[in-house]
């Protein structure tokens, strides 16, 4: 079966849906390249991590739009483009920068529906990259998913594999509510099988990767792949799991967790952001209120630090949550009772 | 130049509506009734109506908090938004949004916005949605002299010129962002010359003439329409209210605002011009202010008397589907 | 004793700390207003809520500064003031205006300390109005506290009363660190009990309310006085709780809760933000993970749905946790098991 | 205009030391021993050197992402950069920021910024504090080309305006953000007629000639230590090299980097200028350079060999108390 790395999935998913819908453009920094520069040579970029590669000189500089650094323009813009009857999907070069246009995201696109009674609808996908892990220091490297899954109105997905990411893109584009869609930087060469042309993944659905009987793992994004590696450990002492992942965070499969919860009784939650008021804190939180009596051992919520991300190599490894951190947590966990 | 009798009257009509619209709403605010806070659009009806009788259903416009009058201009159905204002099931938004987010997408009403600087980076996107569908149709952005120092309203304008977007930048300059004068705030003293900086036509006008509104913007849509880019107009204008209702004005001199009504009311300056050119009689004019204080009435009696919308619509129009 | 309302205590806090120390200045919004105005008339407004009348014309224009509509700019000069040695007390007239400047907030302000190596300090603090119940509609009412603190390097201060308010706010400028200072708007006309003079309340120390024993309530801000209430109908049937109010959330006092949950074993948190990623889901989340085997029912998390907060009165109402929803919400609680 | 040798010697050592910098930086790079990544300042030393020499410690400076330039020509130590961009215990930072995050209060740097119109705010911020503490210093906001179509950016400029702050905007303008060229993304083509149209006096620089620079630098901080408000200043320049290491630069003209090389060297320029005027003498220059070349190897071994942060860092430095 073919294979394809994230960053080609996410494209090819771009390319097949604006080959399919002509209301669907592409705007954002660099997401070609070259306008203005002195090569003539247009697409020079396809987005700083290629993931828009090609989709200028296909479709053309009308629906394919490089932008100057204006981020609240940007996400305005899809917002007014949407409201206009388009379904723009607008790349955030990196999800740190949320802070230079949140306002676009969570006081506009989010609410409009709300807002005006439910007679409009504000069909934007921001794609954005996300994560630690590339020393790119506390900007560049951060897990803002909690963010955005605390506001009413928007989807917000964390695809954890080329697969799934191809599958959620084009569910995204599609849907009619506003989407955030985080790109774990980290994932982006990660390959995976991926079929051609279309094929969409339901949102609110989880993906159970393993199936097992002595824990829950509830895994987001590239942390999936280091449960996988810590399960891997783990089975050499028969330890296996439930290792969930919910792919998106609103909505949120929160019954699969608590189904697996019936059977094992033990969670570990792994989050690539801080402690406090994270995804791990809301999915524990959420257990603790309507799953407790499943529940056989205190919640682990295994993060990074209350900090932000260090630079440093060494410092940076101490922080992600890694394949050895998880695995002495679970076993850890199943000592609990 | 000449105008149509046609033209005129709804042009009319429409400034009267806005003004009977918002002289009604100070009245009533102070019965309690009404939720909320509430900023009124009293003096600046010519440039609302100059603008948009530039524009149809199918042309954008985003709106501010002080939305009333572009909404009125841009045909929001009035009993709907008297309705919205109150907190209505049957208002424009079922009563969800509330005077500051009124929006019609039927009538090209992006929605009015709490947001200072919100509006702007929408209307560009609505106007590239025109350039997209290749639909000769235009996106204007309505802000006031206070928004003309929010940091978002500058990347629009920015976007606008480099997508070279049919958008047209409307800065209503009413002297004053809240308590505080536009001479302090507007550190260059003037918006138009801002947006000569980012490279587009910019023209100051009179906002007390519906005239000279109409004309700046036949310029600027014309413009956008053929494709050359957007443009700003600054309409130099007075609000007659507080900034919101409960306002004292401690910053306003304190003959201001009746000298304003006296010397700078657009409606006055209206009929006085369509009367001394003969274009209309005051019959004319008197039957119009007849007709809409009759229509606002209707609106008033029938957003006090209506329905709440019930709890169960709380958890309703968050998503499409979820 | 003297009573004073939140508003006024908190101008007391900003009149003795400007008194006190030459490097604290206040910049916003009309924070004096009528600058450029017509009647010649400064200090027209004392801040849109009242809470900055007074300074100007006791401190001058140097160090209380009006500013233009640029929230990115109030909140970028504040930081930049505080690393050039000033204590500077920045206004962003709602919280929910967040969302055009959260970069300074977040990206900035947050992480200076840390991405310097320690070597500097930014000793701001950012004073908002908060929350909803009077119909201001979507963008204007909203509960943003869980966003900021999730943020390593914040601290996040939620008074519920006046008195707290006053020492809090003397603390927050006194504090080395970025201080977000969540000011609700329902309250600022409500009188507590003020001593004269100075006097502070520390950081991370949560007030007890009152004591009891058949369960724990933690309330935030405004939820305090409704969670009160419901407790003196509680009481005519001798139901008695701990009522916690943790004053900051950023840091927080769990310790406290854990405490009183070896007591009472059930818990009750009220929070007026929407549920997800919320801090009451990161307050459950913790006791999930720390105080699990004192928990003998699962924990009620009692907030607003998942939806922006609406305009009409009843609609309002209904989104907002009142006295009798926690007072229904604790019974349920009571038979649970 | 004559110019004292010793002056003269620290404008060249200051611009030799950021081209040494960067230069080698590039080499090392290919090691992959240096973490994240690097945006070089190769070609511009001139605006740094030329902007900085105007200033005192006790004057502010805001950085960029391209900040290793400001960082050196500011005063911080070479070797405690190059371990911090080694991401080493003993950098400026302690290894926590890196490239993108080096900062030193005691130099008046007040750090780079990872955030395009992240800096700008915050200069304004510290021209505040010395309005305040009213010591005459002022502050300095560099930015690139790029930069000027940030909101945060415009916001900063008129709010220096309006409150006379001693700030000084410096957009390097280097003909390209990232990937994307200046001609396409300031739809203005000019970021000093922006700053006019903010309502501040603003030239266009020759940022490849370190006198140009450092004369428009001059009137900028005459009139900012006066107390007349702010100035911004254009220099025109060109980078040596990608956007960041690795950038195969596919949107420029494949002769475009040597051809500036060629030309456009401020270095060059500057010791034609000073030999030829006789100021100082080849053998002067060439000194520097030798003496250059053996400081940064030193950091560079010194950075090599240092020893990382320890994990129990990791959770410091958070806050001051907590
Ligand atoms: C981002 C943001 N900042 C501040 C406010 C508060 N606010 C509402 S209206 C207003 C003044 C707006 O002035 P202007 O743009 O001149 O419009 P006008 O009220 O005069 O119509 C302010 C400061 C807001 N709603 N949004
Ligand atoms: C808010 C924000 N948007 C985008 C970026 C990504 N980015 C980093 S540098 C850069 C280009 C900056 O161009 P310019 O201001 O001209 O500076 P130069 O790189 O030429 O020195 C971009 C888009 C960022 N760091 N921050
Ligand atoms: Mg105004
Ligand atoms: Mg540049």
């Amino acid at each position: 079966m073919r294979q394809l790395s994230m960053r080609d999935a996410i494209n090819e998913a771009l390319h097949l849906e604006m080959e399919r819908d002509a209301r669907v453009i592409v705007l954002g920094e660099d997401v070609s390249g070259g306008a203005g520069g002195t090569s003539g040579q247009r697409d020079a970029a396809g987005g700083v991590f290629g993931v828009t590669k090609g989709l200028l000189p296909r479709f053309g500089e009308e629906r394919v739009i490089d932008t100057p650094i204006s981020e609240s323009a940007i996400v305005g813009a899809a917002n007014g483009a949407a409201l206009a009857g388009l379904r723009p999907v607008a790349e955030l070069m990196f999800a740190d920068f949320l802070g230079v246009c949140f306002d676009q995201v969570f006081n506009q696109a989010a609410k409009f529906r709300y807002m005006f009674g439910g007679k409009t609808a504000c069909p934007i996908v921001i794609r954005t990259a996300t994560g630690a892990g590339m020393n790119m220091g506390a900007q560049h490297s951060q897990s803002m998913y909690a963010m955005v899954t605390g506001v009413p109105g928007l989807k917000v997905v964390v695809p954890s594999n080329a697969y799934d990411a191809k599958g959620l893109m084009l569910t995204a584009i599609r849907d009619d509510d506003p989407v955030i869609f985080f790109e774990h930087k980290a994932l982006y060469p990660r390959k995976s099988v991926v079929p051609e042309g279309d094929y969409t993944i339901p949102f609110g659905e989880a993906n159970i990767v393993r199936q097992g009987e002595h824990l829950t793992i509830v895994a987001i994004g590239r942390m999936v792949s280091f449960a996988e590696k810590a399960l891997d450990a783990l089975a050499k002492d028969g330890i296996t799991a439930d290792l969930i992942d919910p792919r998106t965070l609103s909505p949120l499969d929160d019954e699969t967790i608590y189904e697996s919860l019936e059977g094992t009784g033990r969670l570990m939650i792994i989050d690539e952001s801080p402690p406090r008021c994270s995804v791990a804190a809301d999915i524990a939180g959420l257990v603790a209120s309507n799953a407790f009596h499943a529940l056989r051992a205190p919640v682990v919520q295994l993060t990074p630090p209350h900090t932000p991300v260090p630079f440093a190599r060494e410092l940076e490894r101490a922080y992600i949550p890694g394949p050895q951190a998880i695995e002495a947590a679970a076993r850890q966990l199943l000592k609990a009772g | 130049m000449v105008f149509e009798r046609d033209f005129l009257i709804r042009a009319y009509r429409q400034m009267r509506t806005i003004r009977d619209f918002e002289e009604r709403l100070h009245l009533e605010i102070q019965t309690g009734e009404i939720p909320g806070f509430t900023h009124l659009y009293s003096g600046q009806e010519a440039v609302a109506v100059g603008v948009c009788e530039r524009l149809t259903d199918q042309d954008w416009i985003a709106s501010t908090h002080r939305g009333h009058g572009h909404c009125i201009a841009k045909g929001c159905d009035v009993t709907g938004m008297m309705l919205e204002i109150y907190g209505r099931a049957d208002g424009l938004c079922k009563g969800k949004g509330g005077s500051m987010h009124i929006a019609d997408m039927s009538k090209g009403m992006l929605g009015a916005n709490a947001i200072v600087g919100g509006g702007p980076p929408i209307a560009v996107g609505a106007a590239i949605a025109c350039k997209v569908q290749k639909n000769g149709h235009v996106a204007v952005a309505f802000g006031g002299d206070g928004s003309a120092n929010q940091g978002t309203v500058f990347e629009a304008m920015n976007l606008a010129v480099v997508l070279k977007a049919p958008a047209i930048f409307v800065f209503e300059n009413n002297g004053y962002s809240e308590h505080t004068g536009a001479d302090y705030a507007v550190g260059s003293k003037d918006i138009a010359g801002r947006a000569r900086g980012f490279g587009m036509p910019a023209e100051v006008c009179d906002g007390g003439d519906f005239f000279s509104v109409y004309e700046a913007m036949g310029r600027a849509t014309l413009r956008a329409r053929r494709g050359e880019g957007p443009s700003t107009i600054e309409p130099r204008t007075t609000r007659f209210f507080g900034h919101f209702e409960g306002d004292p004005m401690l910053y306003r001199a304190k003959d201001e605002v009746a000298r304003h009504r006296a010397t700078l009311d657009c409606l006055q300056n209206f009929r006085q011009r369509v009367t001394s050119e003969a274009w209309l009689s005051d019959a004319d004019l008197d039957a119009i202010d007849q007709d809409v204080a009759t229509q606002i009435d209707t609106a008033v009696t029938t957003a006090r008397s209506a329905a709440p919308p019930s709890p169960a619509e709380l958890e309703t129009d968050v998503y499409v589907s979820y």
